[in-house]
């Protein structure tokens, strides 16, 4: 019998591509529909963050962390403030706090929403994408009354908040919880245990957890794959220790522990632990000023801070070198989606091309914060 | 008396005319309002408004749309196999059309009511398959080139359980022919072969297995017509368009066109073999239902009706994977059909 | 441990491999680590009992002054819930650093991303490539005295 | 330009609005803008914007405007975010790959002229319009989806402009 000849395929996916959630590009050696090797190429979004944060003082550089992950630009502007104030040493008010949970903690469900919402149709559902972003714009309506920005928002300052939130805020944020809760029960029956979705998942693009760790993964990624870790409560920063929330880790349910299905299922149930956050928080709002602490003039001390926070993505860190003068010596972002598509290649080899998008999807990039 | 316009005019060149013309005519139109009726029911569903600037309510959206592609330019790649190019549009149009021949619209109208009609049907569909595949290849792109491997190996496995699941009807009916099933249906609702056919005891016995048959039978023309849960023949998320991808302005309306002509033709193959075809459900109870003229409407009404649940599961459910395709189609509907065969096999025997 | 108990493990293993202890400054405390011994000071800092670091959350390149270029590892392990800052000081004509992505594989992107904005060159990095310029851009952008280039494959940069 | 093309010369002598050459422009004028296919394609924030913009709450279906993976289906492409260099001999093979008569506009700021990158970006190209002409510049940082929709109406009435004849002489 004559051997057979085969031949490698080689596919470029992307920059422009449905699924690739922006402008990456997949480097593809596929047999037949099986991946051979994965090479993500990056860097067409590089927006020059880092260079920018040297030429722009400290309060300048907030709208630039804005644009870095715009799916969540509350948590990046957070993370930031959060570090220069540890720097000069500012108390934040109380109120403050409270309002930067509640803010970050929604923006956490926009996030996930959309999330959720692209992986369908990363899977060919169409419709949940649509639902989800009925739900989004309940949320960005939030924000958009609170500071007038739907997306990018330029909120948390440092030491304070740019904008007091408006007198109707807290029973529009109650109206919300109560009209987003039995969605999440919908989304689970529409897509989280459609068997179909469930066979497209499961056991699909599985992160063990010593690689997961090894790897840097952060976030869902990490819990997913079995370590019950999140900084919220393990390294508590602003007042989280004040709430009751759990940590959603991937559990034996479908699939295996660290599966696309899991990543995707974590996410779910956080959007559940944050609206139990915002149910405690957005009560206990004290009175007081939002912008009472902050400085006129933003001119940390000579010194540097490595400061992360939670992001939906996950660990958000920025890199800070002050030199005592009014602009940033350096600013480096540690960015969660740019470690995590880092991992792409480890977790997809040997799986098909239509597995490849879902793991993808279920890493939930988003290319602003990979590319800076 | 098959067809009233050949009783009418004998059979000359503009009975032929004559017949074609009404059958083009309806496909035209039910393709331009399929998409249509895709797009305002998937908006329904999402909770949209869907197109509705051109016209009242947007009905006149799909046209308006077909008379933009005309006005496209046509590209065709400076790398791409011209002639086969220009020609699977074409040949995927053309077989989607011809099966029409045989679906029996009424007790006296059908474009040819051959003694082999279901047969036929099944054997002229599946020239598609070859409109689609040359258009992969030709387009010399590697996304399209998966499509076309991908619809091929699709729809030539789904022949198979298509097939075995329309046989235990030819053997109840005794015939191939499409006018002969739809009378052997005749007398009401219970009297369908989705219940078992005619005959009290025959209902009795046979009614899971004709119902899985059906439901078997409707499942495998949804991936012939690669429609989702079986669309990955042009899964945007993975590769991109599929086979479709180099086509612009008209060429690519008439893949769109084929693909919702087939739509119908095969709603209409199962309701034909299952759903009593042309047959009023309430059989003689009212005589004035099964009137020649009404029948136009029940083969019709019948077939919007699967036309609807394809759209529905289109805008609910995601895809399944190329595996897990062939998985479905050799592990399960396969065997499933066998077994259906061979009880309803032997009941026809005995 | 605190930074000192660190510091002097570290020392007594390593010897002249490690540098100066920093502390007094805000935030951070860190150790100066030389270029050729990071790699082995890592795999220390993985495997000891002890220490146990086993992530490594963010690596950056930094222009520190006319002729000095850093590289700092910030390490965190999950097991003991602690952290450390290490710091690599190269000269500016040759900036080569030891690579650490055999210790934690996240080092292979940003060293990657280090050698495409500041020109570090990592050895033993597999796959030493710019990551987010383009392979023909010129320069590293996150010089201090970095210019722009007037065009790129046709296209003006400036505004 | 498919038909117009094949129309050719002959056209030309209609030029100064003939009765008859104004209503058949009026209808295929009407036929563009009212099925506008857009491209499946985001670049960054303003991207996000755009899917909003498609979803339910605004429902770009509404005008026809439908998105389609492939460049050659389109009729429109919506340059959202930042263009930068590395990006941008991309997107110009985008815009070539669609077919006659195309529009392109240019959505948010940093598509425009390189909005908050204008001065540090050292990647960013500062303006699209230095690669691909563009029909609709929408400003905003991202624009909100009514002004989106503002601006796709914009191309409506551009197109509502448009002539065979002008076309043809033109090219």
């Amino acid at each position: 019998m004559p051997e057979v000849r085969t031949e490698e395929m080689l596919i470029n996916m992307g920059p422009q591509h449905p699924s690739t959630h922006g402008v990456l590009r997949l480097f593809l050696t596929l047999e037949g529909e099986i991946v051979k090797d994965v090479r993500p190429y990056i860097g067409y979004l590089h927006r020059c963050f880092e260079k920018h944060t040297e030429a722009m003082t400290y309060p300048q550089v907030i709208p630039y962390t804005d644009r870095m992950d715009y799916l969540n630009s509350m948590s990046n502007e957070w993370s930031y403030v959060l570090g220069l104030e540890k720097l000069m040493g500012i108390e934040v008010p109380e109120r403050v706090e409270y309002i930067r949970v509640v803010m970050a903690e929604l923006q956490r469900i926009a996030s996930h929403l959309v999330a959720l919402g692209t992986y369908g149709n990363d899977a060919g559902a169409f419709t949940p994408f649509l639902y989800s972003f009925i739900d989004r714009e309940k949320v960005l309506e939030l924000f958009e009354i609170t500071c007038g920005a739907r997306l990018l928002y330029n909120y948390f300052w440092v030491g304070g908040l740019s904008h007091d939130i408006p007198a109707n805020f807290q029973s529009k944020v109650k109206a919300f919880i109560k009209e987003f809760e039995p969605n999440i029960k919908m989304y689970n029956d529409l897509l989280s245990y459609n068997k179909i979705f469930i066979e497209r998942t499961a056991n699909t693009g599985i992160l063990p957890l010593d690689v997961a760790i090894n790897a840097g993964a952060t976030g869902p990624i990490l819990r997913a794959s079995g370590l019950k870790y999140d900084l919220r409560k393990d390294e508590p920063y602003s007042i989280y220790h004040k709430f009751d929330f759990e940590i959603p880790v991937a559990e034996q349910e479908v699939g295996t522990v660290g599966d696309s299905w899991n990543r995707y299922m974590v996410r779910i149930k956080e959007m559940v632990q944050s609206l139990r956050i915002i149910e405690q928080a957005i009560d206990n709002i004290p009175e007081g000023d939002v912008s009472s602490a902050v400085p006129k003039r933003v001119k940390p001390p000579v010194g540097e801070i490595y400061s992360r926070t939670e992001t939906p993505k996950g660990e958000l860190g920025y890199y800070i070198i002050s030199d005592g003068s009014l602009n940033p010596y350096r600013v480096k972002a540690r960015s969660p989606s740019f470690v995590n598509l880092s991992i792409l290649p480890k977790i997809s080899k040997g799986h098909m091309m239509a597995d490849l998008v879902m793991i993808l999807g279920s890493l939930d990039i988003v290319l602003g914060c990979i590319d800076r | 008396m098959d067809n009233f316009i050949t009783s009418l005019l004998g059979e000359n060149i503009l009975t032929f005319v004559l017949v074609t013309v009404p059958v083009i005519a309806f496909v035209a139109v039910f393709a331009l309002y399929a998409v249509l009726g895709e797009r305002k029911i998937s908006a329904w569903m999402q909770n949209r408004v869907g197109p509705n600037r051109v016209g009242k309510g947007g009905v006149l959206q799909t046209i308006i749309d077909g008379l933009k592609l005309i006005q496209k330019e046509f590209v065709s790649p400076i790398r791409a196999d011209k002639y086969i190019f220009n020609l699977a549009p074409i040949i995927v149009f053309t077989a989607a059309f011809m099966g029409f021949a045989v679906i029996p619209f009424s007790s006296i109208f059908i474009g040819a009511d051959l003694n082999l009609g279901l047969f036929y049907f099944f054997a002229i569909t599946s020239l598609g398959v070859i409109g689609l595949m040359i258009a992969g290849w030709s387009s010399n792109n590697k996304y399209s080139l998966y499509g076309a491997v991908r619809s091929v190996s699709q729809i030539v496995s789904y022949e198979i359980p298509t097939a075995l699941a329309a046989i235990p009807v030819v053997m109840l009916a005794g015939s191939l022919s499409m006018q002969t099933i739809i009378h052997e249906q005749a007398g009401g609702i219970l009297n369908w072969y989705i219940f078992g056919g005619p005959g009290a005891i025959s209902k009795l016995i046979l009614f899971p297995f004709m119902l899985t048959s059906a439901v078997i039978l409707f499942i495998s023309t949804l991936a012939e017509t690669n429609r989702t849960p079986f669309d990955i023949v042009e899964a945007d998320s993975e590769i991109v368009a599929g086979v479709h991808i180099e086509y612009s302005g008209m060429k690519f309306a008439m893949f769109f066109f084929a693909e919702y002509a087939q739509m119908f033709a095969v709603a209409a193959i199962v309701s034909t073999l299952f759903l009593g075809g042309w047959q009023s459900p309430f059989g003689d109870l009212i005589p004035f239902l099964n009137n020649p003229w009404i029948q136009f409407g029940w083969a019709i009404s019948k077939g919007l009706l699967l036309v609807f649940v394809q759209i529905w599961l289109r805008w609910t459910l995601p895809r399944l994977r190329v595996d897990q395709l062939m998985t479905v189609c050799w592990k399960f509907l396969i065997p499933i059909t066998l077994i259906d065969l061979f009880i309803i096999g032997l009941y026809a025997v005995l | 441990m605190d930074i000192n108990d660190v510091y002097n493990l570290l020392k007594k293993v390593f010897e002249d491999g490690i540098g100066e202890l920093k502390t007094g400054i805000p935030v951070e405390d860190c150790i100066y680590v030389e270029a050729g011994k990071i790699e082995a000071v890592c795999f220390f800092l993985r495997d000891e009992e002890r220490l146990q670091f086993d992530a490594l959350m963010c690596l950056s390149g930094v222009d520190k002054d006319k002729t000095t270029l850093t590289t700092v590892y910030h390490l965190y392990s999950y097991a003991l819930k602690h952290r450390l800052t290490i710091k690599v000081d190269v000269p500016k004509d040759n900036p080569v650093v030891q690579s650490v992505y055999q210790v934690w594989s996240t080092a292979e992107w940003h060293e990657r991303e280090s050698y495409d904005l500041l020109g570090i060159k990592y050895e033993g990095n597999p796959d030493l490539r710019r990551i987010l310029l383009p392979e023909d851009w010129e320069g590293h952008p996150l010089l201090k005295d970095y210019k722009v280039q007037e065009f790129y494959n046709g296209m003006k940069v400036p505004y | 330009m498919g038909i117009l093309n094949r129309l050719d010369s002959r056209i030309e002598q209609f030029e100064t609005g003939n009765l008859m050459i104004t209503s058949v422009d009026k209808l295929l004028n009407y036929a563009r803008l009212s099925s506008m296919w857009q491209m499946f394609f985001g670049l960054a924030c303003c991207a996000i914007e755009m899917m909003a913009t498609s979803a339910s709450h605004y429902d770009l279906d509404r005008f026809g405007i439908i998105p389609r993976p492939s460049p050659r289906h389109c009729d429109i492409i919506l340059i959202s975010g930042t263009v930068t260099l590395k990006m941008a001999s991309r997107i110009k093979r985008l815009y070539d790959q669609m077919p006659e008569p195309k529009y392109v506009l240019s959505m948010g700021s940093c598509s425009n002229c390189g909005g908050p990158y204008w001065e540090h970006g050292y990647h960013v190209l500062k303006g699209i319009d230095r690669i691909i002409p563009v029909d609709v510049y929408v400003p905003g940082c991202p624009p909100r989806p009514e002004a989106l929709l503002e601006g796709l109406l914009k191309v409506q009435e551009k197109i509502r402009t448009q002539s065979i004849a002008k076309q043809i002489k033109k090219a």
